[in-house]
């Protein structure tokens, strides 16, 4: 498979679909539903299942024995970046993250079974996953223990937690901290609390595990940070994408804008500003793409010093390309 | 009294004089009565830049009005206004003096009547007719009256003179049909200043004249705009065939661009004043929020910190200078403190989300009351006139470069 | 006599000798000296003559007492502002931090002998004078110390330290950190060393004491953080000055020079760079006057904080205004 | 091999297959033969970010132009160029990969030969005749020719158009009068690159015409401009009625404007690659300043520092992108770089300044070397065009908004 094709086409399926599909549309109507009874409501079933089982995007990263595609992160933030450009508030981030944890455990000839199964059930039924981690100031896990075989603890904000499936955590345990699988008839018994907020493009929920089951799949320590990076770098992905989503959107408007008698898009300040955001999408841009190509190859130093610059990167780009898109829309974009 | 608030001289005293002890205890008097229902009125906590509709917004107004008028009572609400009209006949020195004052005290908030005391009343004691001014300008000044401005349009933002709002003449009356957008408090106000095209075959600005119309005018549609902080500061309000008399004209007619040019420099002057959106009470909740997080010894946070502080209190010290001490930018002053404000603003903006992280839109204590703050700042760069515009003035009417 | 009208008077008298005095071709001139034989050639003594006695510059600040104007600090900084428009190269600022040490050495009933001579010597015979102070990440004094009456140590980069005919310098003593008065018969027996280097506007010196005879003026800390304040205030005054000299002659430049058939002062990227040097001019100049005016009114803690946050926004600003004022020039600001 | 240099992918080796051993040997072989004569000839060791005039230069030059022709010889100094006039054939991909390989390497500075290199041969190489591709690129390539641009006046700087430097025909030749200016190392050079009006009665554009000109032609006088390092790396270019033969007119009559660009673009790209002025060399040293300092463990310097890694990365992986991974930007992709360089150069400036403090413009042993490098940091936003220019250009041939 040659994989500059794919990741094309990956593009293109995904960016189609999702238009077909109008994103931005669903997020206003999740933030109209909570404004007007606090509480998110969830994303829409139909449009994750479509993108997940139809278009196989859950499957992108699953190795190819356990039903998936057995592609690299490359891909994976392709999809992503689409995913962002057009604001998707359904889980796919989530699920990629946890995705690339079970596909990076330890396998010794074939991973275990349970995690066999949690990649089957992503690649094949459009299971929604999510990724447990620590807060950003917090070394160690994401706020759980594991206590003999039992989670207990809560796991404050885990994006799309509420819907998910299946978990991967963050966990500290007497062997260190570790990457726990909490697989699907475990999670149902953690008690699940929907959080309010201001972000309307991914759901968030507190996990509490009072005695809940979990499995280590991995302890070393080297592992559970390279899962950390692969996370910020999707993360980066899907902010690169947005960025350049509202580029595209504040390009569109101010072509056709007129104040005093021309298009405002036409004013060298704008122009400039335009400018300036494209730049810093591209540098942010090319690191992602840096961090994947070294995730590929399996370079994960590389990754782990890009992962970081890349978020850093993709995170300041992305409040400057909105906060672009606010402004250049005047009034209206508020 | 506040704590935390920004360090102030104390040559207030010396402006002041004698008046100074007879202002204090007024002060004192009015803080004691309206802390007594302060706990019942205040809706919430949260920390924002704009007054925007809600649950709790006609108290906040009652107290308002009331606040206004024990001061206007007291000859504190309108120092520089004529003494015929109820005005302190004062200088603006000693006005401006009397605002330092005035931040020391923890009075309710006068946020809702701000758009009808800097940008309405100073364009009718400018431009206005003695009658227009004798109707309105103490109304005004005693909290009767709320205004709001009727400017913008949909297709006229930062291109203002290109209102389309038409009036025609109609014996002593005007019939105006059109649609304003952007205005601040529109739906709670009782007249709006309105920007209207009275002779479309005159030139783009000479086309234009001013009026006062009353809100509750029939015609009038007020229409609350949902914005970014999930709540609506703004309406839009839809004039069709609204009778307005002659008589409620501001100034000549054709001459209504510059009386929003004086509506405008108002405005970008209030705005960097405690008055604006960087009060005492928030800078003070600013500093708290500081404090009480373990990052305040952090030297990344503590050169934000340094920074916010020096735009605050340079901020300040603009807002205070003699017209004179502005050499070639006096007649942009207002230009230059509304960049240097909404540049403070967005430094506040970052410095509260790198303090709170992602605390700041999660709906965690405490934290998330900053999330209007946050999500309010942007509106800064575009009302009153985008950044783009202010650095135009300033370029151009300042620094003399080439229209 | 009104303050007011004075700052105006300064501000005139300086500027319209200044600008008959070309400083811009003196610092040029100063920099080719210095680029075929390293080591600075010290500023126009006949200039430094006009401004300090003619003009009574150097005046300003010293009491009436001694024979001086007896203003305050807003005077001083004004003076400075304009010196630094015009890139003034002389000990105006040396001087005049040295003079605010002096002035406000604790009295009890008139200043000490030393001290008033040298006021004196500063207000009626162009004295040059300059302020030892430590470096930036230094606490304590300025590498010399006090043993017994004699100063042993170097004092780096000293402004203007050739050329001084007295100093004020922040020693260490066995009092603690103290203010001390190196008279011009002592300075005589000090060792200096020109420093070369890429700041034409001043000429620095390292000076070195090997026993020389100093006398405490003041072994207050306050009173010594107080002067070390008042310095970065006068230091941000000129500064002020130095961007509004470079955003003017960056103005008359872009208002006549033509590209694409137009001035390009007509630009908005132009038009819009300027108007943000602009307004950080005013809100650095408005630190400034806060700070100054505090230091006039004595509220010495007032002044401690507004005079480092004057600093910090002046030096920032005169970085802003240099640069645009290169790039705005094209090449030939290179 | 230098040490600190940034951390490069093992890609390197997946596209050069079998050369890279054959490679290695040669540069190894050459470092050894020039590390022997380095403490000689490096003048000292100061950090610019250009070669300028000085003692040393000539001795720079000669190093350069030799080590030129034993890459030449041994087929590393023109991957991408034709077999038939002594370059390598190869891919874009192959030739990005053999430079990673050669940043490896202490070897000397080519810098003198860059202008040659990427900006006067990627136009003959577009645009010339076969036998001017013959007369000149080979021995460009070979270090023998060395090129410098005459295009810039000092009334034509960003609108490069407007030249008018006239070339007016005679028989076979082009009689050529006027003035150039900020000429990159006109007085060493043997050939320049020369942009005149050939046609002053056609458009602004399209009355352009390019030529290669002899640097030692009668009529052709050279002036070093000093410059604010103190240095001169910049020359004035006196033309006056100089001849130049037909047959050295690059590309149709008229098209000079066209041949202009490709020579733009190509120093655009180059800038950003390890051969502009972040080269492994600086880059290394910057490191161990900062690690040199007691403030590398500061968070305010980590902040700057971390900045700095993430544009010089995504810098150098920019350089290394397809040009089918640029999508809209493709045609632009030169600016966007540039862009990013100059901002790169400037963090690192400000960085350098933090970290030095005033012992960067005092005459202090090491600190003081960097001097040239934050004095030489303004005039990147400069040469190769303005920001301003690239930001125009990245907006309306990249983003598609009107021009």
């Amino acid at each position: 498979m040659d994989l500059e094709i794919s990741t094309d086409e990956i593009r293109r399926g995904i960016r189609d679909y999702l238009a077909d599909h109008d994103c931005l549309a669903d997020v206003r109507s999740i933030a109209d539903a909570d404004r007007s009874a606090p509480g998110r409501r969830p994303f829409d079933e139909a449009v994750w299942r479509g993108l997940a089982e139809d278009l196989g995007v859950a499957a992108l990263s699953v190795p190819e024995e356990y039903g998936g595609l057995g592609l690299g992160l490359r891909a994976v933030a392709s999809a992503l970046s689409e995913a962002g450009h057009e604001l998707y508030p359904g889980p796919l981030r989530s699920t990629a993250s946890a995705t690339a944890a079970l596909a990076a455990a330890p396998t010794g000839g074939g991973a275990r079974p349970d995690v066999a199964d949690a990649l089957r059930t992503i690649a094949s039924d459009g299971a929604v996953a999510s990724l447990a981690v620590p807060a950003a100031d917090v070394r160690g896990g994401c706020g759980v223990t594991l206590d003999g075989e039992l989670l207990r603890g809560t796991a404050r904000a885990v994006p799309h937690g509420a819907s998910a499936d299946l978990l991967v955590a963050v966990v500290d345990t007497s062997a260190g901290t570790s990457l726990v699988l909490v697989p699907p008839t475990a999670l149902e018994q953690a008690i699940r609390r929907s959080r309010g907020g201001i972000d309307f493009s991914t759901a968030y929920a507190d996990l509490i595990f009072d005695g809940v089951p979990g499995t280590v799949i991995s302890a070393d320590p080297q592992q559970v940070s390279h899962v950390l990076d692969m996370a910020q770098l999707l993360a980066a992905a899907e902010q690169v994408g947005v960025a350049s989503g509202a580029l595209d959107r504040t390009l569109d408007y101010i072509k056709i804008r007129e104040q005093f008698g021309r298009v405002v898009g036409g004013y060298q300040a704008l122009q400039h500003r335009c400018a300036n955001v494209a730049v810093h999408i591209e540098a942010a841009a090319a690191l992602v793409e840096r961090a994947a190509a070294a995730a590929e190859s399996g370079d994960t130093e590389v990754l782990a010093r890009s992962a970081l610059l890349a978020r850093a990167a993709a995170s300041e780009v992305s409040l400057f390309a909105a906060d672009t898109m606010v402004q250049l829309h005047g009034g209206i974009g508020f | 009294m506040t704590t935390g608030a920004p360090d102030r001289d104390d040559d207030v005293a010396a402006v002041l004089g004698e008046d100074l002890d007879r202002i204090r205890e007024t002060l004192s008097a009015l803080e004691t009565r309206f802390a007594t229902s302060a706990a019942v009125a205040e809706p919430d906590h949260r920390v924002g830049l704009m007054e925007e509709s809600g649950p709790g917004e006609l108290d906040v107004l009652a107290r308002a009005r009331q606040l206004q008028r024990a001061l206007f009572q007291a000859g504190l609400a309108w120092p520089q206004g004529p003494v015929e009209f109820g005005g302190g006949g004062r200088s603006k020195e000693w006005s401006l003096a009397l605002d330092r004052v005035l931040d020391e005290y923890d009075l309710p908030s006068r946020a809702q009547l701000l758009v009808g005391l800097h940008i309405v009343a100073p364009a009718i004691a400018s431009h206005g007719s003695a009658d227009i001014q004798r109707r309105y300008l103490p109304a005004l000044f005693r909290g009767e009256v709320v205004g709001c401005q009727l400017f913008s349009e949909p297709s006229s933002g930062s291109d203002l003179a290109s209102a389309r709002t038409s009036a025609r003449r109609d014996g002593d009356d005007w019939i105006v049909s059109g649609q304003k957008v952007w205005t601040s408090g529109g739906h709670i106000a009782d007249i709006g200043e309105l920007l209207a095209r009275t002779d479309p075959l005159a030139g783009k600005h000479a086309g234009l004249s001013m009026f006062v119309v009353g809100m509750k005018t029939p015609g009038v549609t007020v229409r609350p705009l949902r914005q970014m902080t999930g709540g609506a500061a703004f309406s839009e309000v839809f004039l069709d065939d609204v009778r307005v008399p002659d008589a409620n004209r501001i100034g000549e007619f054709g001459a209504g661009w510059s009386v929003a040019r004086t509506s405008l420099s108002s405005e970008r002057e209030a705005m960097m004043s405690g008055l604006g959106p960087l009060s005492p009470h928030i800078l003070s909740r600013l500093h708290a929020l500081v404090a009480s997080g373990d990052r305040c010894s952090d030297p990344v946070i503590a050169q934000q910190v340094a920074q916010v502080t020096a735009n605050v209190l340079a901020g300040h010290a603009l807002a205070a200078r003699k017209p004179a001490d502005w050499g070639r930018l006096g007649n942009v002053a207002g230009s230059v403190s509304k960049l240097l404000l909404v540049e403070t603003v967005d430094l506040i903006g970052h410095l509260i989300a790198d303090l709170c992280g992602p605390r700041v839109f999660l709906d965690e204590d405490e934290t998330f009351l900053w999330s209007e703050f946050v999500l309010g700042a942007p509106s800064l760069h575009i009302a009153g006139g985008t950044d783009e515009i202010q650095r135009n003035v300033i370029a151009q009417r300042g620094l003399g470069l080439p229209r």
